[in-house]
């Protein structure tokens, strides 16, 4: 079984910043990417499962040049008004041609 | 009844009551909320029953009753709006986002506060006219598309200088990422224009209002017998479940108010104060009922805090939310419904009988 | 009243015009939903509430009456999976999975369907008989469960095929993983078909039905009275809030029709009408009640889109669900419970004053 | 009627009847479920109910008639903790934690039972008195409070005396880390104390049940008439809802009755029913109702399932869940509703009628 | 604190083909896993939280020996009938005997 | 891009074990974690999402130092009383003082 190295980015924010995040990420065209509501702790306090307020977590598999321009636009546009975070781990998969 | 037994009375209504519990719940740290789920569909469904109720009601009324007051009303709103943010940015000294933002918020309107209107005036066996559901609906999107209207092109303007003294000073600033950010938010800023005007319209308060509303009036008092029981009977219970979570919300923000300032305190108290007062007596001149002067003071007096930190947080994501949420829900939205119906019906009744 | 009129006036009710509403936010890409909480158990909750109905009536009238009526509505849905089938696959051209797929979607009945045509005809002020609730649940899986036996049986024959043919062309093949991964399908295939029957049987769907009929029988209308109000006179608003939600899927699937083609367009429409109008005939001449022979009819005409795609997804997962769910969902269901319940209900009427 | 005769048409309610389908869903592994955000809400809208209706009727009767009744309720509760210890620590041979955890189980009250109670009573058509809302939320946590003092005595026996030894054989075992890990633990468990204490009294269902007490104390009758639909017609329906997944869990649990053992089978029977007759005597002696007699009766004879897992599985996690859950949901809970509701209605019939 | 490789397999896809992933997975005999619902987008369209289309996400603990061989039956089995995605990653656990 | 290494440690246990996990947290001063209701299957049967036994699923960002103590008190105080496991992976980030 021939297993295909890729990036994943996980994005965890709250949830009025979604809609810009899937904009950016529609925009550098990636293939797909799954998401659900959590909740969570941070320097911005508890956020609860709320209307107003909850958070949701993004992942993408992506290739490594996507990830670069990626998280670039993301800190660069929305680090500073969002709670957000962002991490990349590696993952292997077997038809890399399905993650661009 | 004078104001305070009548604010007494109003206090010992289980709206009110069911609120406190939510609020003394989040203060004690209970685990007490109510589902996600549920505090979800609950405003649709109250929305639906608004809408309905005032479609109906429409149908006997006609539209051209109707007419006047909805001008006056977003005239109002506007004037208002525009009010606040010069209140906001030169006496309270907010910076320009904060002050559209907040300006905004209280211009618009409160779709859960004008359910616990409703809910008052029912308990005190006054009626109001339907038609100010569909005052609802077209106030909500008004004061925040002029609000980010106006942000939009004070940010333009910034950026034009900017642009304008980087282009005289300097030609290697060109490359300076801040200055190209800047110029990247200007156009992001326009776009989100149209995009915060199309997604104020297709939001689900006004989907929901704007359909019942047009359901109510095709379907007629007849048609909607058999959904009564739903859509008008359960009402006055299911906005007492709905208050328990808005209290429970509201407490987790008591503890915000220290930081927002004595400045935005006070004006969370003032403005909707003048704001409604202003309206009952415009609406009564314009002939309403007394109880509909009551619903469309308390138009004017409510702010938005479920609409608005959906809207404000894409279209003026600059702005502070703890600010214009905590102000809203955690002092606003308490004194409209303990203090400010009462006052207002007190009013509305003694400008009627004038 | 003529059939284009009493179209009109079931336009007119809320089960229909929140349906449009909801069609209309899904096409303006409105973030309008019913939580999915409430749209999971609202099924559940009309289930029991027709399953009730059902045991209470059933105990006055007992069980002979309906035997033959189950009997026959079984034969007849058979013979039009059947029918259906060969229409697809000689006139349609699909391949034997889709076909067997759409056929028994559409052998197999609605629940949601039937809740709305419950709600017509009261609307109506007709009545029907109880015992339609038991032929609902147990026509459930019969359609299923023969389209799944079938496409077994074609699947075994196919592959028995290939296996000889492997056998005599070539003995390394055997070591070929595709013609493994056959002959292992078959087996699975064969395994599945117990695996379906038996989660047919215990889906949620039949087992909250059956034992909501039961426990209607048991208590009767006496013991039902403490509950009436959630069971019976709850049903009608319910059931509009369910389908705000069953308009807001079907208006997402509306650009999918375009993919489905004209032949399963056709289709949707015509198989409905003429299974529901031979549906009422046949069950007016088994001597049921104008409104009887209504639900008879549309037990007929309707096509599953709840329970399919749970079922037919395990069951034969060659087949493409965007065809048996667009046409289900997005076709037939307003189809049927916009023009096909007048059509049933003139026809009937015609029916029984012969 | 005689016992078996009501025990008969108690068995015939839609409140067992769907509790008994809930329990056949789960054994037949039927994917029927109520979605998890209206379970979890239906607890809170019960207990909203629950106590609406006491403080309202405690508005007209005083609280004088209710401190006697309490203080023995009270009194009962601590002295059939100790008692349940005692017999499952001697006869049982069960360990210091299981013990006291099943102790409490059976000391502490099930909301959920006391919902069925009121709604059986209902439908025999008898009253009870309102203050047994606030029994039911003065007992909750009565018993938990107890039996966590009474395991962290022990354990902080057993600690000390381990200490003493480490002490005594050897100074190196001081680096032992399972000795420090059970300091520790004593530790953790002296705070947990006080943390227990505090999480049962802001629990939920304490906090919703006292605050609709005084809700509906402050409003009385005529401030609850606009949410009487809400908060007590529909209560009977919702409590059927909710049984339905009480019986799918309760199904669930049935594989584990076998590993709790014929004795706690045996306690999880005969317990209840001694309790559940001593509540109902010592109420009569001190002049309650019929019905306030059988819900006193109720009180003592139910275990808690509902409240017991969150608090015990913190208070005292060296306990297995397995057996506290299973028998009081498995067995006593059934066995209370089905069983012994007839039983002690049978029997405070006869006494009060002496 | 001594910590022991393993790997962790992710599989996401529509909510009907999940009983076929945990009937794959009970038939390998793996110790354990967990799976919550998600929303995505990926090349069959934005899946909602709908009653019929909706996503999970399945997450397994196993041994590199068991994980061949169940990414094999996934892909052979179901890759043609459901959509589905999956990818293997790096873990790192302190009882191994228990993810077998 | 400057990307730091980081540990992402993933707690999956009964929902009544929540508390105590956060308290250690805490304790330990995290910076933040992230948390959502799960099922899973494990040696203690399926858990469902019933009101009384629903699984919660935590993961944390940290740095390697606190890693080790965080991961040695949970096994140490809950182990042996909660159906509990955990796992460690490794991660990327862009601003790492934001997790500590
Ligand atoms: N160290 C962390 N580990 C995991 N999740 C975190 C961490 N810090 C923050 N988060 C998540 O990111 C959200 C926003 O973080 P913050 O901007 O710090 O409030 C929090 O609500 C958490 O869900
Ligand atoms: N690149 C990706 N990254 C993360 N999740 C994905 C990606 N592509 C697809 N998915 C998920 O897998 C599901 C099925 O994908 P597909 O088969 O492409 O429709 C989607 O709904 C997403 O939840
Ligand atoms: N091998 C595994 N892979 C992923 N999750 C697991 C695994 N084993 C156990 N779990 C999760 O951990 C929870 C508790 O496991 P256990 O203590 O084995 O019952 C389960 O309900 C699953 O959610
Ligand atoms: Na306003
Ligand atoms: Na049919
Ligand atoms: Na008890």
């Amino acid at each position: 079984m021939k297993l295909y190295e890729i990036k994943l980015l996980t994005i965890t924010c709250e949830v009025l910043a979604q809609r810009n995040i899937f904009d950016i990420l529609d925009k550098h065209q990636v293939s797909g990417y799954t998401f659900y509501e959590v909740e969570g702790s941070g320097s911005k306090n508890l956020h609860g499962k709320g209307i107003t307020d909850k958070n949701v977590k993004i992942e993408v598999l992506l290739s490594n040049d996507k990830l670069e321009s990626i998280v670039e636009e993301i800190m660069r546009t929305m680090f500073s008004d969002f709670a957000i975070i962002l991490y990349v781990g590696d993952a292997k998969v077997i038809r890399s041609e399905k993650f661009t | 009844m004078g104001i305070i037994e009548l604010i007494q009375s109003n206090l010992l209504t289980p709206v009110v009551l069911f609120f406190i519990l939510g609020i003394v719940a989040a203060r004690i740290k209970s685990d007490l909320k109510i589902p996600e789920a549920i505090s979800e569909f609950l405003p649709i469904y109250l929305l639906a029953a608004i809408g309905l109720h005032g479609g109906i009601e429409m149908r006997t009324t006609g539209f051209e009753s109707m007419l006047i007051p909805m001008f006056v009303a977003i005239a109002l709103s506007l004037i208002m709006t525009l009010n606040h943010y010069q209140i906001l940015r030169k006496l309270g000294k907010f910076n320009i986002f904060d002050s559209y933002a907040l300006a905004s918020t209280y211009g618009a309107v409160g779709a859960v506060t004008f359910s616990v209107g409703l809910s008052f005036l029912k308990n005190q066996g006054v009626t109001s006219e339907g038609f100010l559901a569909a005052i609802l609906a077209v106030l909500e999107p008004v004061s925040f598309v002029l609000a980010i209207f106006l942000t939009n092109m004070a940010v333009s303007k910034m950026v034009q200088k900017k642009k304008q003294t980087l282009q005289k000073y300097s030609k290697d600033d060109q490359n300076d990422p801040t200055a190209y950010a800047e110029l990247e938010a200007s156009i992001k800023q326009n776009r989100s224009f149209y995009h915060v005007l199309r997604e104020s319209i297709t939001g689900k308060a006004i989907v929901i209002l704007l359909g019942s509303i047009m359901i109510g009036y095709a379907i007629g008092k007849e048609g909607f017998q058999p959904i009564k029981l739903v859509f008008e009977d359960l009402f006055a219970g299911a906005i007492v479940i709905f208050l328990i979570e808005m209290g429970i919300i509201a407490g987790k923000r008591l503890d915000d108010i220290r930081n927002v300032g004595p400045f935005l305190v006070g004006f969370s108290i003032i403005i909707p104060t003048i704001n409604g007062v202003i309206g009952v007596a415009v609406s009564t001149f314009l002939g309403l009922s007394v109880g509909g002067s009551v619903m469309f003071g308390l138009l004017l007096a409510s702010a938005s805090f479920i609409a608005a930190p959906a809207v404000l947080r894409t279209a003026i994501p600059q702005a502070k939310p703890s600010l214009y949420i905590t102000s809203a829900l955690g002092i606003t939205f308490p004194y409209n419904i303990i203090v400010m119906l009462p006052i207002m019906l007190t009013l509305s009744s003694y400008l009627h009988n004038l």
